[in-house]
């Protein structure tokens, strides 16, 4: 067994940058993650991080902003605390010597980027994730920090008391995935997950093969609810054949959309007829859609961007590395030819629902990143605004769980504060049912001193690789890939009832199926396909909790587009949509959008660009 | 813990076929510099005859008194062997010359993106010097 | 001319919602939908006919080794067969062929974007990274292995442990004397400096440097390209400023930093970011020189 | 600060030695083969055309000046290769004296030559 005060799960921008608070708030740190720090997906970020510096600017401006790409169901205490600090953040990292793109006075350059009233996306070329990563990797190599690499975390030790806000997180389980050895890391005040996005829940994305929401999933099962999960971002411009991003940096600079027949569709076809290319991602993402669907895409699939009039020098210089995506992925060459795009699940908005310190409903559980939900993206996470909240609530979550006091939390969590019981019946049976496979791993262990808990959750992730490995039945690929051709056929961005109601039938299918599952590789040594069969079971629970959220909210709001809702409907919906695991029976519930912010409340205003 | 085991079977393959100009100088740069220096021990050890020809040692050479300088070097110029393995050893010193110019303007700076292009030039031009000096130093030798 | 002329003007034709006769616009439109239409149904009947030509499959060699499984302890090959399609690269084969044929066969990737550099390997005797290599421009069959010099742990996995001791050997983080006074002050840097270190500052961890250095493979103390590419990045960065300088140029002086690097150049053909290692090196050389002069 | 740095440290400065002996060989060793197998022909070798060139002082002292470089551009670049192939420890001590011996003794015998042949040290 380890021990240290704080445990970090995740080694992404947030897991980094919450080791490093907590280390520098006097905790002893560790960090234990699936893979080496600098392999995380942070570093695919490209386009960049937005931050008030400027005189001309203001962080009132960017809460605003933010607001409204929520469309407005971001909770305020959480937008203006990632709006205030992430400035700070932002020169933290330069005073990290993170290498930022320049201004001729020497001063970090700032560009526009979607839904921005103010270019303040501050960026490292078309790197920028990448030299954010390295940054904070470095930072944590100076420090000393004790980073477990290859460590894939299976479960949360929890106690099993009824209420999930009575239960305290004591640790966390790990399978070393180098030597197969499993062992139990006891957190003396807190486990911070930083588990990223879930990506790998759709068929084409933009994630890496890692992103399979592991965080999600784990404390869900331990009984912290997920939040907002229906509200996937889609990114408007990703290449066909492997969903490789082309950053938003490509329109802010001034790249064109057409579609087949040379039209600048964003205005041509009046979906943004002020911003045109730079509307917010899902109304490109549902224009492009459009355009294909009533046959105007090239080949039925895709449409065009255009770079080739910004000229090869700026290219060169702001988008180089765009120039490589598209050579070595899709073999276009920018400089010359329009690359082809079509939209791929890109961000989740929701997720672990956190206070605005990170803090879960179960004590000594916080989570950060792409994995918690606080909420500050609420329905749409606008570009660059990411990173930030890496940093900002990472900072946050680490300080916090380091035993630095912060004050009273805003944003509650659970069923503390108003709350409202979901009316809706699913046609299909959702949960764990009818006894549990190899992968049950729902949390909650009887005993209650904290070292017991640990130890039974130790043994009872033992018994469950044992069972992986020894018995025969299927191999987990097939299930995987049905569900992600399910979600990204019907869970997409346009979304309507009966097809959502046939992914909860096929996901129950998908469910059945993995009670039969089995590894069929028996080693210990470095066993991906028993790594990738745990995943699997993460990414059924996540992909199921979406679909409930996805039916249950009939609105039109955000990156969430229903069929039947064409319109967003604020008397009924400005509340966020929770799910929890509720020991296998899960429960679906609302609490109310805090748009109060500081010092004036945000009026829900139409979304138009 | 997996024990290591002997990677003899991918080490070796295709690694030479697959080496790069940059690897290739480096080997030839290498071989052609440990033949230079032991040369030079050589070339030392034969002239030092000349320690004692200059006491006045000789020798019996084509019939006639010869001092033992003159009449081991000329001797050792008449033999066939010794005239090639100068050849040789031109081709050896030429291509070391030109490498190592190319390496002092590569430890400048100097033309990094052509070293492969360099490393084939030297080869070339050590060919056609070698191939141009064979008559001056097979000259005399039948 | 008071007669109405039958022909419109093209814009009151696009304009005219209600014109019942299909207006030029929509003549255009169509006859472009048409000739596109043509046009992908002839390439898709090529595309057909080239699929059953040559069963377009590739053939894929996989190193395969697992210290632990019997008939795996001998290290042998393995053979995959998978189906070929557009733009298809080695990670996609892999992928494939692990799912659909073996779910043992173990190889580290992620991003599958050549940022994560988890999947250098040994493809047809050069370092590359799986994800970043097309099928299309490799002869077949092709031939993964592990990457060399290094210990093999399982099939295409191997150690990187010595790889990122290296690293993390030349205090690879920013360091300097100096911050700004405001708080939200940032240090400035010219264009020309951040350009300067813009290559050295894109490296990935890969290892393919690294592994294709004989260098590196005869001295296991060296600190290898990537190592001293990372001080680089540091060194010529000059916001650190004079004094870190002198203390970055003594780490890589050391007896098994610069000194060690013949120049072989193999570092920086198989980078797969394109990072100038030799030249990167060669500059380190010769500002240890240079510095070390200046107090002669 | 500066005094920890005033001095070379040995990697550095033998790197750059071998690189200055290598452009002065450069130089030398093409004058070298020039002279004694274009101007005159290796058959036409004898002691008393030797010793005419070695009784010139510049001449002597550049036979000299080039024996000395290229002992030491070849022997350090023995010692380099093989250091780099990993020779360490109480072998990598034997390998360095055992080649300064070897040095030593090329050095010593090249200038008994020249000096046999020029009768001793010329004085012009
Ligand atoms: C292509 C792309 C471009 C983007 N561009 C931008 C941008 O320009 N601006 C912006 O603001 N945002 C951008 N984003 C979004 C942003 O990059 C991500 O939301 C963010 O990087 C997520 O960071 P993270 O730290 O939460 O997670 P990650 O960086 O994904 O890290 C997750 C970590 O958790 C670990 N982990 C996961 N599961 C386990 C487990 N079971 N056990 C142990 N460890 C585990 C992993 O090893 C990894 O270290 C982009 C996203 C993508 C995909
Ligand atoms: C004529 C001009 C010469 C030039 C320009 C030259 C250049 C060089 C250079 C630059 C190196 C260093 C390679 C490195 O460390 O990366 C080198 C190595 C070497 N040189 Fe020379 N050299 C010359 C002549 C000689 C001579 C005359 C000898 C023999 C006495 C010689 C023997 C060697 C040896 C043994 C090495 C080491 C090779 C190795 O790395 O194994 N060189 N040369
Ligand atoms: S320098 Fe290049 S090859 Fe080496 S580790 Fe970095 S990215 Fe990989
Ligand atoms: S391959 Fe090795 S020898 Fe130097 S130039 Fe690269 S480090
Ligand atoms: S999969 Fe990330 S670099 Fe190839």
């Amino acid at each position: 067994m380890h021990e240290h005060d704080v445990i970090v799960v995740g080694a992404g921008g947030a897991g980094l940058r919450a080791a490093i608070a907590a280390q520098e708030a006097g905790a002893d740190v560790a960090i234990v993650s699936k893979l080496h720090p600098v392999r995380s997906h942070t570093g695919a970020a490209e386009g960049g991080i937005n931050a008030a510096l400027r005189d001309a600017d203001s962080w009132e401006d960017h809460a605003y902003d933010t607001m409204k790409g929520s469309d407005y169901l971001g909770d305020a205490p959480a937008v203006e605390a990632l709006c205030q600090e992430s400035p700070e953040e932002v020169i933290q990292l330069e005073h990290w010597g993170m290498p930022f793109s320049r201004e001729e006075d020497g001063r970090v350059s700032q560009r526009p980027f979607g839904g921005l009233s103010f270019p303040r996306t501050t960026y490292a070329g078309a790197e920028t994730g990448h030299q954010m990563l390295h940054t904070m990797y470095e930072q944590v190599v100076k420090r000393g920090i004790t980073v477990y690499d290859e460590w894939h975390v299976m479960e949360l030790a929890v106690t099993d008391e009824d209420d999930p806000a009575d239960r305290t997180c004591h640790g966390v389980v790990a399978y070393d995935i180098q030597s197969g050895e499993i062992s139990g890391f006891r957190a003396e005040n807190g486990v911070i997950l930083a588990t990223g996005g879930m990506g790998q829940v759709f068929d084409h994305t933009t994630n890496a093969v890692a992103n399979t929401g592991d965080g999600v999933a784990m404390a869900y099962r331990a009984g912290a609810p997920m939040e907002d999960m229906e509200f996937i971002q889609f990114h408007p411009t990703t290449l066909p054949s492997t969903g490789v991003l082309i950053s938003e940096g490509v329109r802010g600079e001034g790249g064109i959309l057409y579609n087949e027949e040379g039209e600048r569709f964003m205005f041509e076809h009046g979906y943004a007829n002020n911003d045109g290319e730079l509307a917010s991602r899902d109304v490109v993402s549902r224009a492009e859609l459009t355009e294909v669907n009533e046959g105007r895409g090239i080949e039925d699939e895709y449409v065009h961007l255009d770079m080739r009039h910004l000229g090869e020098e700026r290219i060169l210089d702001r988008l180089e590395n765009i120039l490589h995506l598209a050579e070595d992925f899709e073999g276009a060459d920018g400089l010359t030819e329009p690359m082809p795009v079509k939209p791929g699940q890109h961000y989740a908005m929701g997720g672990i629902e956190t206070n605005e310190f990170g803090e879960t409903v179960i004590g000594g559980l916080y989570a950060a990143g792409e994995c918690a939900c606080a909420s500050v993206h609420g329905a749409n996470r606008l570009g660059g605004n990411a990173l930030p909240e890496l940093i900002v609530f990472g900072k946050r979550a680490g300080r916090h769980a380091a035993g630095e006091e912060m004050g009273e939390a805003e944003v509650t969590t659970g069923k503390d504060g108003d709350w409202e019981a979901a009316d809706y019946e699913f046609e299909t049976e959702v949960g764990e049912t009818g006894g549990q496979g190899p992968a049950a791993a729902d949390g909650g262990a009887v005993a209650t001193d904290p070292d017991g808990v640990l130890e039974a959750e130790v043994e009872r992730a033992e018994a469950r690789v044992e069972e992986l490995l020894s018995r025969k039945g299927r191999n987990h690929a097939e299930i995987r890939s049905t569900v992600q051709q399910t979600m990204t056929a019907n869970v997409n961005v346009f979304r309507e009832e009966g097809r959502l109601e046939k992914t909860l039938d096929d996901l129950r299918e998908a469910r059945e199926a993995y009670k039969d599952v089995a590894v069929s590789d028996p080693s210990r040594t470095f066993n991906t396909d028993l790594i990738h069969t745990m995943e699997t079971r993460n990414i059924l629970d996540i992909a199921e909790a979406l679909t409930m959220g996805a039916l249950a909210r009939k609105e039109f709001r955000g990156a969430h587009w229903r069929k039947e809702h064409q319109e967003r409907k604020d008397e009924n919906w400005l509340k966020h949509t929770l799910v929890s695991w509720n020991d296998g029976e899960p429960e679906l519930w609302y609490k109310p959008t805090i748009l109060e912010g500081e010092n004036k409340t945000y009026e829900p205003k139409n979304r138009s660009y | 813990m997996s024990q290591s085991y002997n990677r003899g079977l991918i080490e070796d393959f295709s690694r030479w076929r697959e080496f790069e100009a940059g690897m290739w100088a480096w080997i030839f740069h290498k071989f052609t510099g440990w033949v230079l220096i032991g040369y030079l021990f050589t070339h030392i050890a034969v002239l030092s005859t000349a320690i004692p020809a200059a006491d006045g040692a000789t020798m019996m050479f084509q019939g006639s008194e010869t001092d033992v300088f003159t009449g081991t070097i000329v001797s050792l110029e008449g033999l066939l062997l010794v005239r090639i393995l100068e050849v040789g050893l031109l081709a050896v010193a030429v291509f070391h010359m030109l490498n190592g110019t190319r390496l002092l303007l590569v430890d400048l700076g100097v033309g990094l993106e052509a070293q492969d292009k360099s490393f084939y030039a030297s080869l070339i031009l050590t060919g056609a010097i070698t191939v141009a000096s064979v008559p001056t130093f097979i000259a005399g030798a039948f | 001319m008071s007669t109405q002329t039958p022909t419109q003007t093209e814009e009151s034709s696009e304009t005219d919602a209600e014109a019942d006769v299909p207006s030029k616009g929509d003549e255009r439109r169509d006859e472009k939908r048409r000739r596109a239409a043509e046009e992908r149904a002839r390439r898709q009947a090529e595309e057909a006919e080239k699929a059953a030509a040559d069963e377009e499959t590739v053939e894929l060699k996989v190193f395969r080794y697992d210290p632990e499984v019997e008939g795996k302890q001998e290290p042998r090959f393995d053979t995959f067969h998978v189906p070929f399609t557009k733009g298809m690269t080695v990670l996609d084969a892999l992928m494939y062929s692990r799912d659909t044929y073996d779910s043992s066969l173990t190889f580290r990737h992620s991003c599958r974007q050549a940022v994560c550099g988890s999947d250098a390997m040994f493809v047809n005797g050069g370092q590359k990274l799986a994800c970043k290599t097309q099928i299309a421009e490799l002869e077949q069959p092709i031939r993964v292995e592990p990457l060399p010099h290094a210990e093999v742990r399982k099939d295409l996995v191997v150690d990187m442990e010595h790889f990122y001791d290296q690293m993390e050997a030349v205090e690879p983080y920013f360091q300097t004397n100096e911050y700004p006074d405001g708080e939200l002050e940032e240090q400035r840097q010219t264009r020309e400096n951040r350009e300067k270190i813009k290559m050295s500052t894109r490296c990935i961890w890969c290892s393919a440097c690294m592994s294709s250095c004989n260098i590196a493979a005869g001295d296991n103390e060296y600190l290898g390209p990537a190592a001293i590419n990372k001080a680089y990045r540091f060194a010529m960065d000059e916001r650190e400023g004079e004094d870190i300088k002198q203390k970055r140029l003594e780490i890589i002086e050391q007896e098994h930093g610069v000194w060690r690097c013949q120049t072989q150049f193999s570092c920086t053909e198989v980078c797969p970011k394109d990072i100038p290692l030799t030249e990167h090196i060669q500059e380190l050389k010769r500002e240890a020189v240079k510095n070390n002069l200046k107090f002669w | 600060m500066a005094e920890r740095y005033s001095s070379f440290n040995s990697g550095g400065r033998m790197w750059l030695l071998q690189r200055v002996t290598a452009a002065f060989l450069l130089i030398v060793l093409a004058f070298h083969f020039f002279l004694l197998h274009f101007v005159h022909h290796a058959d036409e070798v004898s002691l008393a055309a030797s010793s005419a060139r070695m009784e010139q002082l510049s001449y002597y002292s550049l036979m000299i000046l080039f024996l000395v470089t290229a002992t030491f551009h070849g022997v350090n670049g023995v010692y380099n290769a093989l250091v780099n192939q990993g020779l360490t420890g109480t072998k990598r001590t034997v390998v360095k004296w055992s080649l300064v011996a070897a040095s030593v003794v090329l050095l010593f015998q090249g200038i008994r030559t020249a000096n046999a042949w020029a009768g001793g040290f010329p004085l012009l």
